[in-house]
């Protein structure tokens, strides 16, 4: 029998593949598409104590194989989401995880504590680039890690996701700051901070300068990012950064990832997720795997 | 709206850079309004990476026809221009929020350039509408337009068809015949053809452009100036047809 | 008259289009496609003191508008360099930029005390991720950048060129570091660090683990890079990174970038060179510029 | 060696995923040896990225075609398989050095699957060599082999078509009676032949593959070992042709 659960902080998930904060709204939109409960768990878009309204367009630029998105955190804030969105994906039995992201330490713990109840887990979005205040200071220096979710742990009873900036030297040093913080979960990677300049018109193209890169060109990079993790880390790591098909799915799970996580994807193939978990169980089967982690290269040696 | 494989019955230039494709989808061609779009993905590898946007151009229900008009400005629509009937192309749709039909009330129809494309199944839904084409030099559809009206003026930059000048300033002249006007094309025509409108009092609906990612609602960066100062309007779900008070075209 | 030269510590480029190290070899091979005293400079392959057998193949791998490479700066060593691969490059009247690699101070010093005579650049290049020893620690904190740069420049009076590692959190306090020790110029970016897995052998696909990314994936986070440490430092910057077209090219030097080399774009498209600064030569007489430091975003306020 | 865009002449499926591309490009046909290969862009933008090389397999001198065998693989193949008569392809070459031709030496030549590519051409050049061509089960261009020599032995290892087995088996059994042995194909045919020659003392030229950056010895990607421990051969410009004795083929 194979088995695709995955723990995280005790919590189970019916398998390892998920969908990525900010690329899959609240939900509504992809259930034209399949059924979400065959999804491991829902990451719903980043959001906020007080309602944002996001950065001026334009918002998105693609690049060669990958995309610049400068959305800016536009989101209802907290209050509204738990009012006006949740109750839809609350029909569904798919774990919801809530993307937050606070200005400083205190609005962060509040938000932990009004979702408690509400969510199966909490992300704790330290490393978005695009807002100037709070965000990527956070990520990018590991007592800051150690302290936003130090405090959150504090305030929280569900499992507790920490995700990481890639925009560091050592990745492997945010993520031990998190787990020795108590985090039960390191999820990686955010989007690279990248530029690109309108050169008709002699100016950055996005208002806020830097945009976050995401999509299949920095898979080689979340790649070697979610290994200097997993050789770091006890606890479980969700991977992510350019997953298209499966076999970026395996080889994220082969580095380390205990599950995958379905961003930019979602845009150029709203299948993606449902198509990589078919994708992941054919694997199992044909090669007589029963526990995806034993595919880890390191065999969880740590 | 959903996914589907279409396969492409023809593909060909109408003019310079200007290519006509028809698709076919049953049950696309069965959902679609006028001023909805298709969101098409461009290559099977990762870049262009993206789906692009392309109105519905004209519809053919019984058979599943599905027309497009598209201009051939970047990787994408390059690649749109070297597909081969019997090909397959990777389709989402139909998507947005089309044009209001109002039978009963005189509307104009008013478009430039590739901007017309979404104009002509609107223009045989409408049936008895003005039609208002602007070009720059080289004219495309026109015929198409006039198999749905009797009344279709066509002006280019250059004069070198038409009449010499800007659609827009037919309309302005004869703005008070309408109770509603219908427009698509680039956004400072937009621009002046919402002024129009509301100093008139002419009801106005406008199809908006904007670069998008998932085009369904999800991403939030098909974003648009709107008219309340404190949200942004997504162009994928809440347009791409807006009435002209929804949105804020300034710069 | 449009004036296209460049001046890098004093001496003068006849055009800001370059070449990358490791992307050119010792320049012979290229030479079968265009003139290379229409080049603004050559940078050669990167050398060590010793020579260097380089890594095990695989050595690349393809990824998404990208490559990793894994070559491990294999080299034929300094003194063959200069006796053997310097005769060919001297025929031309291109200046060569040589790209040195070491593993100590000393070795960097002993190598730019060697080279002074023979060449009209030293790069310094402090970021390699391929090699296991030396490189990498470098390039990562400014107090070795800072070092190094400072041991190199009091045993040349060549400019100097300290080429940046875009692996780290803070690229901008790197090539200030540099600037303070006494380079003449930034370069960057070297190679991201990234990793692909061979999923049907379950093991990392290079024998290093780790391999370099480069190509268009990347641009958007060179850009960003070169536009951060123009905000930064008042030397002259050579912008690369995933550089393909004239376009491309030019969105560099509006981010602050004086000159432009071009790397894995030579594999693909080894004409590139040539059409970019040809692109650019008609942009400038298109748009009336006469000097290229005019198109600058900031217009060289720091 | 030049860089070129070359136009399409033919391109048809010979067998279950395997192509034959002929090209024209007078200079770069006219340059040409056996066992050179050209490298080929498979797409206008970055993904695929890199170029591909393929071996020529055969060569119109006059007309200036240029025939290519490919099997469809991965993604830079699988577009090749898509190109149409007409278009162009941006090819270098001919690149590489090819296999030493000794008119006056009794040679055999041995080919597994795509690999039998480039000898083609070599065998239409050396006139009178013995030919050992083994395929899994679909047979290809062995028509072609045979207008080049009176003596070509067909393998598969399904037994469907020619004798069941492994070429090798039948060169070994003759091995005697060959100065000179030239073979492609996968590597570990490559490394039994390598050893088999050696052994019995008779020359032998192996074509090598590797994974390439920029085909001409300036990135330095495309090592494979060789018999000098110190340094690694490069595939692209010291090859894809080496005598036996100078690589090694051990994993
Ligand atoms: C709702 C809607 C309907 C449209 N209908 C049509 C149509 O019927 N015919 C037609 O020719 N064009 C139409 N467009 C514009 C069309 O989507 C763009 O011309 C096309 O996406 C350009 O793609 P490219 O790869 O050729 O250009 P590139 O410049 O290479 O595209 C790069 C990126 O920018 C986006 N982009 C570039 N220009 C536009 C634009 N004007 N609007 C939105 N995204 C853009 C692309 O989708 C892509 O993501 C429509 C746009 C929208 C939003
Ligand atoms: C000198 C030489 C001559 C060759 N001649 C022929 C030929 O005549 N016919 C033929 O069918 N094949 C030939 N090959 C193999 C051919 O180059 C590969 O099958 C092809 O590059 C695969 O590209 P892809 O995009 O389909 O596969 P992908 O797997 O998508 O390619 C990914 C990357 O790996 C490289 N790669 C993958 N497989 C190989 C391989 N076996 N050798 C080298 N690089 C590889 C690709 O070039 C590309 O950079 C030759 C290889 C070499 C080195
Ligand atoms: C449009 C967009 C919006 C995003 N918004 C958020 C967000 O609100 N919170 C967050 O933690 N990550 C956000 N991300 C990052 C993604 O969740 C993901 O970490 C990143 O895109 C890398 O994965 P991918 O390459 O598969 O997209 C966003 C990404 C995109 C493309
Ligand atoms: C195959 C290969 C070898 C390289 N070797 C070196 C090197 O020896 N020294 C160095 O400083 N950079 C080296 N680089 C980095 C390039 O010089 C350049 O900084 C990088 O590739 C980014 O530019 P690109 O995207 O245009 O290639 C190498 C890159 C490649 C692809
Ligand atoms: S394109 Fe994603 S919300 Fe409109
Ligand atoms: S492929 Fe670049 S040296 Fe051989």
């Amino acid at each position: 029998m194979i088995d695709m659960t995955v723990n995280i902080g005790g919590r189970r998930l019916k398998n390892p593949v998920l969908v990525s904060s900010g690329t899959f709204g609240f939900g509504k939109e992809y259930s034209n598409f399949y059924d979400f409960n065959l999804l491991g768990a829902i990451t719903v878009k980043g959001i906020t104590l007080k309602p944002r309204k996001g950065n001026k367009p334009p918002r998105i630029m693609e690049t060669s194989a990958g995309i610049l998105n400068s959305v800016g955190l536009e989101n209802p804030g907290l209050y509204s989401f738990i009012e006006n969105e949740l109750p839809f994906l609350k029909k569904y039995s798919v774990p919801i995880i809530a993307n937050i992201s606070g200005n400083t330490i205190e609005e962060y713990s509040l938000m932990a504590k009004e979702l408690n109840e509400h969510v199966d887990f909490i992300e704790l979005n330290v490393s978005c680039p695009n807002v100037k205040e709070g965000g990527i200071t956070f990520g990018t220096k590991p007592e800051s890690v150690y302290e936003v979710t130090r405090e959150v742990r504090k305030v929280t009873n569900i499992p507790l996701i920490v995700k990481l900036s890639p925009n560091v030297t050592d990745i492997g040093e945010m993520a031990l700051a998190a787990e020795n913080a108590g985090a039960d979960c390191i999820s990686l990677i955010n989007t690279l901070m990248g530029m690109a300049i309108d050169i008709y018109n002699r100016k950055p193209f996005f208002n806020n300068v830097v945009a976050g890169l995401s999509g299949p060109a920095v898979k080689p990079i979340a790649l070697r990012m979610v290994w200097q993790v997993a050789q770091k880390v006890n606890i479980p790591i969700i991977g992510m950064g350019g997953i298209s098909n499966w076999q970026d799915a395996i080889e994220f799970m082969m580095a380390g990832a205990d599950a995958i996580s379905i961003g930019t994807a979602n845009f150029y193939n709203p299948l993606a997720p449902k198509e990589v978990l078919e994708g992941i169980k054919e694997y199992m089967i044909e090669n007589g795997i029963n526990d995806l982690r034993e595919i880890k290269i390191n065999g969880g040696v740590k | 709206m959903r996914r589907e494989f279409c396969k492409i019955i023809s593909n060909f230039r109408v003019a310079n850079n200007v290519y006509k494709m028809v698709i076919e989808s049953k049950s696309i061609s069965k959902e679609a309004l006028p001023g909805q779009f298709l969101h098409i993905k461009p290559s099977q590898n990762y870049d262009p990476l993206l789906r692009r946007p392309i109105s519905i151009c004209d519809l053919d229900q019984d058979k599943g026809g599905i027309t497009l008009l598209y201009r051939v400005c970047g990787k994408g629509t390059r690649l749109f221009a070297e597909i081969k009937p019997g090909d397959n192309l990777d389709i989402i749709g139909p998507l947005g929020k089309g044009f209001p039909i109002f039978q009963n009330k005189k509307s104009a129809i008013i478009g430039g350039g590739i901007g017309i494309a979404p104009l002509l199944i609107l223009s045989k839904w409408l049936k008895e509408a003005d039609i208002y084409l602007g070009y720059k030099d080289e004219t495309y559809m026109t015929d198409e337009f006039m198999n749905y009206s009797d009344d279709v003026c066509i002006y280019t930059e250059s004069g070198s068809r038409g009449t010499k000048g800007y659609p827009i300033e037919a309309l302005e002249k004869n703005i008070n015949r309408y109770d509603i006007v219908y427009a698509c094309g680039p956004k400072q025509m937009l621009r002046a053809i919402k002024r129009l409108c509301e100093k008139n009092l002419v009801e106005c609906y406008l199809s908006m452009e904007e670069r998008m990612g998932c085009g369904i609602g999800a991403c939030l960066v098909c974003a648009c100036e709107s008219s309340n100062n404190d949200e942004y309007k997504k162009v994928c779900i809440d347009g791409p047809v807006f009435n002209s008070k929804e949105v804020n075209l300034d710069d």
